[in-house]
């Protein structure tokens, strides 16, 4: 299967997510290369930072919780990077984040500068005190930041949800009206907090964390079904994903493409060719095609 | 779906702490690590911070890490003592390939014992033991083995003045033959190992090193080429280490940037 | 251990969650003597209400996800049961919902009349389209209907909370300064969704339900540790817990007593008494008592 | 913690249709379920409700549920045919309690009888079963056992005209002795063998009904007493049914209201 997203042809409807193994070109390729239709780039912010001090990230056996806290080297500090990715022969989803429309605007605009195939904002990610969050939980909010980056981009803009939202078929909403092209959801759920007992203390060093994995997955399948009903632009599903049914899952609650982050942990970098395989087989099985299922949960007599 | 093993978070206290000279401490924890050689585990004190480790004695029952004091992390860690308490996550990673039938050698340099310690017990007696650090109070474990050692160091404190690669080049020399080289320790010195077995067809076993958040392959934090550090290694082979054009060359910082080795372990010291 | 809260005796720290068997006073009577210190009815509503169609329970591995609905005989149609419960001889929360502040006002008066030893409102409920959630997640909501709820009753009143809230601690807040005596948190998460990819619908008859269950747990302690920082009331914590390391952690987040219901589902109904035994033997091993580990995550150097 | 075997959700289609009589239909499905007799599993058709229901048939590879065409749901189910699809939960409950070399009676009222049909070929030829219904139409699986039966109706239009107390009642009168009764039908029904039973002092064994929404003992729908009929039964013996005081008494209607047995039924109607 071949798949046509704002533009682009992308060899499968899979997506790796932003700060998952997403830090070099080199591994951007190989996973492009093991399978994955469309890659994204850990998030890039605005100034360097080096997150929080481990514990980061912690498994928990049905998902993970991390607070990982946004490193990132900050957009002018990746000339090798960005030359390396010019010459790339993958299609790239850039991720970006600010701590003010200002700073998602001056990020954004150097970004497309480098050529991406799209730009994603995060405007969700709870794990840093100053960045993001606001963002993605007021509409007014959302709708600001996504109008100003659209203004200074040449690339589709994508915008990351977060399900902390009160309603996020509003912010889905305001995010298109604002110009957006595309909705990906969901970022981590939480935060959550784990406390080791014998130490008394919080487990991550940023005591707070987001949760991923399997045991997000009913969250993140009723966002996206909440967003299919707000909006007409294609939504990027993810949260919890790790087979090819959770992807057919995802895809009638309303996704266009599917991404997977923590799922790398549970099968392996393959694992996007795997669930990719997964899907087409379940497809053919019943006879559909990818695009007779997008939002089918939402049909009322749907059996 | 394969099953993850390595994914509980457990607390353990310190069963005995063994000091090693002046630079080294290991710490026992009466614990059954299901364990390979060369695979470790992340190690959290709580309160400081949470670092990752190799297994240095292992048995059914027990395990050990020793700990080489450098930055704050590993400063506080040998000041632990009988009874105190830390988090393990693990074990990760790959671990040495090991075939009972093969002539090898073994290449340790300075702490980079830790790891080859118990691989070495799984080795037979007539194994090419080879062992160097900067000096005598950085050999860890002088007398641990049965198996004979050739020892160097930087200043001629204990055993040969020189670089392991040098022995190495002699016994090769020498006529002896080895199936496989398995090396730890500096990455510069893995990196001359490397290039001194390429040069004589041999086949080696190198345990890279970079920065660790996950410790099982999501975060990226690790990654030295297209090679993702925490699970396709720590060990990396011939074949692989060809193809990673940032051995020797290039690690990524905390915040990402990939920079020179040398201001890698520069940023590391602070 | 016997446990003080709210100038009651309670035998243990345990309570029975609100909407988990707790339907009849036979039930109740039974859940308290199997060994639950405290133990709630299920939220009773203005008016009789049958809840939703099934599936409206569904359990999902590490967790389950429920849409009930908030069934209710309403508070005028349960003159049995109220008889019966006058005569027990256990302590007792009434849990009450309403759709606006003057129904949960005009609910709680006539509860408050009914001699429970505490009054819980319910400002949390996702599962009910009319009712409840808004005053969850608004600081102003919370206060209003919180003070127009304890002018009216004789007994001390607990709030039980969403982890909907953008800010749990504002919340919290919120009710304290309206007169709230004690927190329960949290109420279910999400809300998620659960398709069945061969019929293509949401296998819950409401579509959307509330996840409760292990899976919860790092939300639920992240939210005490939360309302903690934020009150000086005690606090229930609940959401997640089945084991007694499950409970020393909510109580280290900041709870004085830990609640419990989808565990009844993982191990039975003396799961009460046997997590009580397990936090009493954690104790006496550790040498503390549980005043000396209420709050106790919240110490910097705690180890 | 125990291990829960009953918590996926599984979706089938319907492999074989079984046409009993005007009254009934049975559903086979390809499945290895895991089961004793008396336990349930909720049936879900999508888009229309979730309901409980006993199996009928059991075998490695296979198993039914018979449905009694009643309300909006159960007049669904019988109209499925084929390869259309269910989605179900469980098994749940208990189970009867089966002790081999007790002599025992088996008492079906109408469709009482499909939980009882597993229970059946599992007991000696001699077990007394007796089974009544309102009328022969009503009388379910009237070939299906090797065993012999005792049949009654409410109008005699097969066996005996009567209820499956007086039979029962005969055979104890002349002489018969029963380690154990076990009955499943209409609740008034059970209620009188239940009685009968104690005046006799024979343990009995009976199947209850409540309107269940989890089915695994959270929800608090289906209590009985102080008895949760999904977890605690639904097979419930003698000793717990001398202390439910509810039984053929009260109920609880879906909103939780406490109801008088013939108004539960009577809403059940609707
Ligand atoms: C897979 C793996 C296994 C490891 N096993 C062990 C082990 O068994 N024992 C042990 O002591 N350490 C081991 N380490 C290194 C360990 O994780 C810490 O990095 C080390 O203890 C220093 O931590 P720190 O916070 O105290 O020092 P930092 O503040 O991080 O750094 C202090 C100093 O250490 C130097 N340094 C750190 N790591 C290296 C290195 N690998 N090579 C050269 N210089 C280095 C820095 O250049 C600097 O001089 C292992 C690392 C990895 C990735
Ligand atoms: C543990 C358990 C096992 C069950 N097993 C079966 C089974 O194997 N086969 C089967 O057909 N049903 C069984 N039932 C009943 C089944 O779940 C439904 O209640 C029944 O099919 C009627 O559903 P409905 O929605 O079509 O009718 P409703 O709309 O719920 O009711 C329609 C009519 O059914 C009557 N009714 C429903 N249940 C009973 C009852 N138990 N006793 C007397 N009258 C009743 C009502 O009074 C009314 O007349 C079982 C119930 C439980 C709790
Ligand atoms: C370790 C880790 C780091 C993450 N970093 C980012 C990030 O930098 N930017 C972002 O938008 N999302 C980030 N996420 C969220 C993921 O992109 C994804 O939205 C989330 O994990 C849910 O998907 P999953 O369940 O498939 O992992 C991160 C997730 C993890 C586990
Ligand atoms: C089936 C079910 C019904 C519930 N009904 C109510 C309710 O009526 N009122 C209420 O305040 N909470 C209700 N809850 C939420 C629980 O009281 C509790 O807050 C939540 O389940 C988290 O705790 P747990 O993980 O221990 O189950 C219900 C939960 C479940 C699973
Ligand atoms: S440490 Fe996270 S990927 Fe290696
Ligand atoms: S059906 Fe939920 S407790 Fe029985």
């Amino acid at each position: 299967m071949t798949i046509q997203f704002l533009g682009k042809t992308l060899k499968n409807p899979m997506v790796l997510a932003s700060g998952v193994l997403g830090n070099s070109n080199d591994i951007l390729k190989r996973v492009h290369e093991s399978g994955c239709g469309l890659v994204t780039m850990k998030s890039i912010g605005p100034e360097p930072r080096d997150g929080h001090k481990n514990p980061t990230v912690i498994d928990l056996g049905h998902g993970m919780i991390n607070a990982v806290g946004l490193p990132s080297p900050g957009y002018l500090n990746m000339e090798n990077e960005w030359e390396d990715l010019e010459k790339r022969e993958f299609p790239l989803i850039a991720s970006i984040y600010g701590g003010s429309v200002k700073e998602y605007r001056m990020v954004a605009e150097f970004v497309s500068s480098k050529k991406p195939d799209f730009i994603e904002i995060n405007i969700s990610c709870p794990n840093s005190e100053k960045h993001g969050m606001i963002f993605g939980i007021n509409p007014q909010s959302s709708h600001d930041v996504v109008s100003a980056v659209k203004k200074v981009i040449n690339v589709p803009l994508i915008v990351k949800l977060t399900p902390q939202a009160p309603d996020i078929g509003d912010i889905a909403r305001a995010c298109e009206d604002a110009g957006a092209d595309a909705i990906c959801a969901i970022n981590t759920v939480g935060p959550g907090m784990v406390i080791d007992i014998e130490s008394k203390m919080p487990v991550l060093a940023f005591k707070k964390g987001g949760l991923s994995g399997p045991m997000i997955k009913p969250v993140a399948v009723r966002c996206v079904f909440d967003i299919y009903k707000a909006v007409k632009i294609p939504i990027i599903g993810l949260g919890g994903i790790t087979t090819g049914e959770d992807a057919i899952e995802m895809i009638m609650a309303g996704a266009s493409l599917v991404g997977m982050g923590s799922a790398v942990r549970y099968r392996g970098i393959d694992v996007f060719q795997t669930v990719a395989d997964e899907i087409d087989t379940w497809l053919s099985d019943h006879h559909y095609t990818l695009e007779d299922i997008i939002g089918a949960a939402h049909k009322e007599d749907a059996s | 779906m394969t099953t993850i093993t390595d994914q509980k978070h457990i607390m353990l206290r310190v069963e005995k702490k063994q000091v090693d000279g002046p630079a080294f401490a290991t710490l026992f924890f009466n614990y059954a690590l299901p364990f390979k050689p060369g695979q470790f585990i992340m190690v959290w004190i709580p309160g400081i911070d949470e670092k990752p480790y190799t297994i240095s004695y292992h048995s059914k029952n027990e395990f050990a890490i020793t700990i080489e004091a450098k930055g704050i992390f590993s400063q506080k860690a040998i000041t632990l003592e009988k009874g105190d308490l830390i988090g393990i996550r693990g074990p990760f990673g790959n671990g040495f390939d090991i075939k009972p039938e093969d002539a090898v050698a073994v290449v340790a340099g300075g702490c980079g014992m830790a790891p080859l310690a118990t691989l070495v017990e799984q080795l037979p007696e007539n194994t090419c033991f080879i062992h160097g650090a900067r000096s005598r109070e950085f050999i860890l474990f002088p007398d641990r083995f049965d198996m004979d050692r050739l020892f160097c160091t930087d200043d001629g404190s204990f055993g040969r003045k020189g670089f392991v690669t040098e022995l190495l080049e002699n016994e090769i020399a020498s006529g002896r033959h080895f199936d496989r080289v398995y090396t730890c320790g500096p990455e510069i010195m893995m990196y001359h190992v490397f290039n001194l077995c390429e040069k004589h067809h041999i086949p080696c076993q190198v345990s890279l090193e970079r920065y660790m958040r996950c410790g099982f392959g999501v975060c990226g934090a690790c990654v030295c080429g297209k090679q993702v550090v925490c699970k396709d290694g720590p060990v990396f082979d011939s074949s692989a280490l060809r193809g990673i054009k940032d051995f020797n060359t290039k690690a990524l910082l905390k915040s990402g940037k990939e920079v020179d080795l040398a201001q890698y372990f520069s940023w590391r010291c602070k």
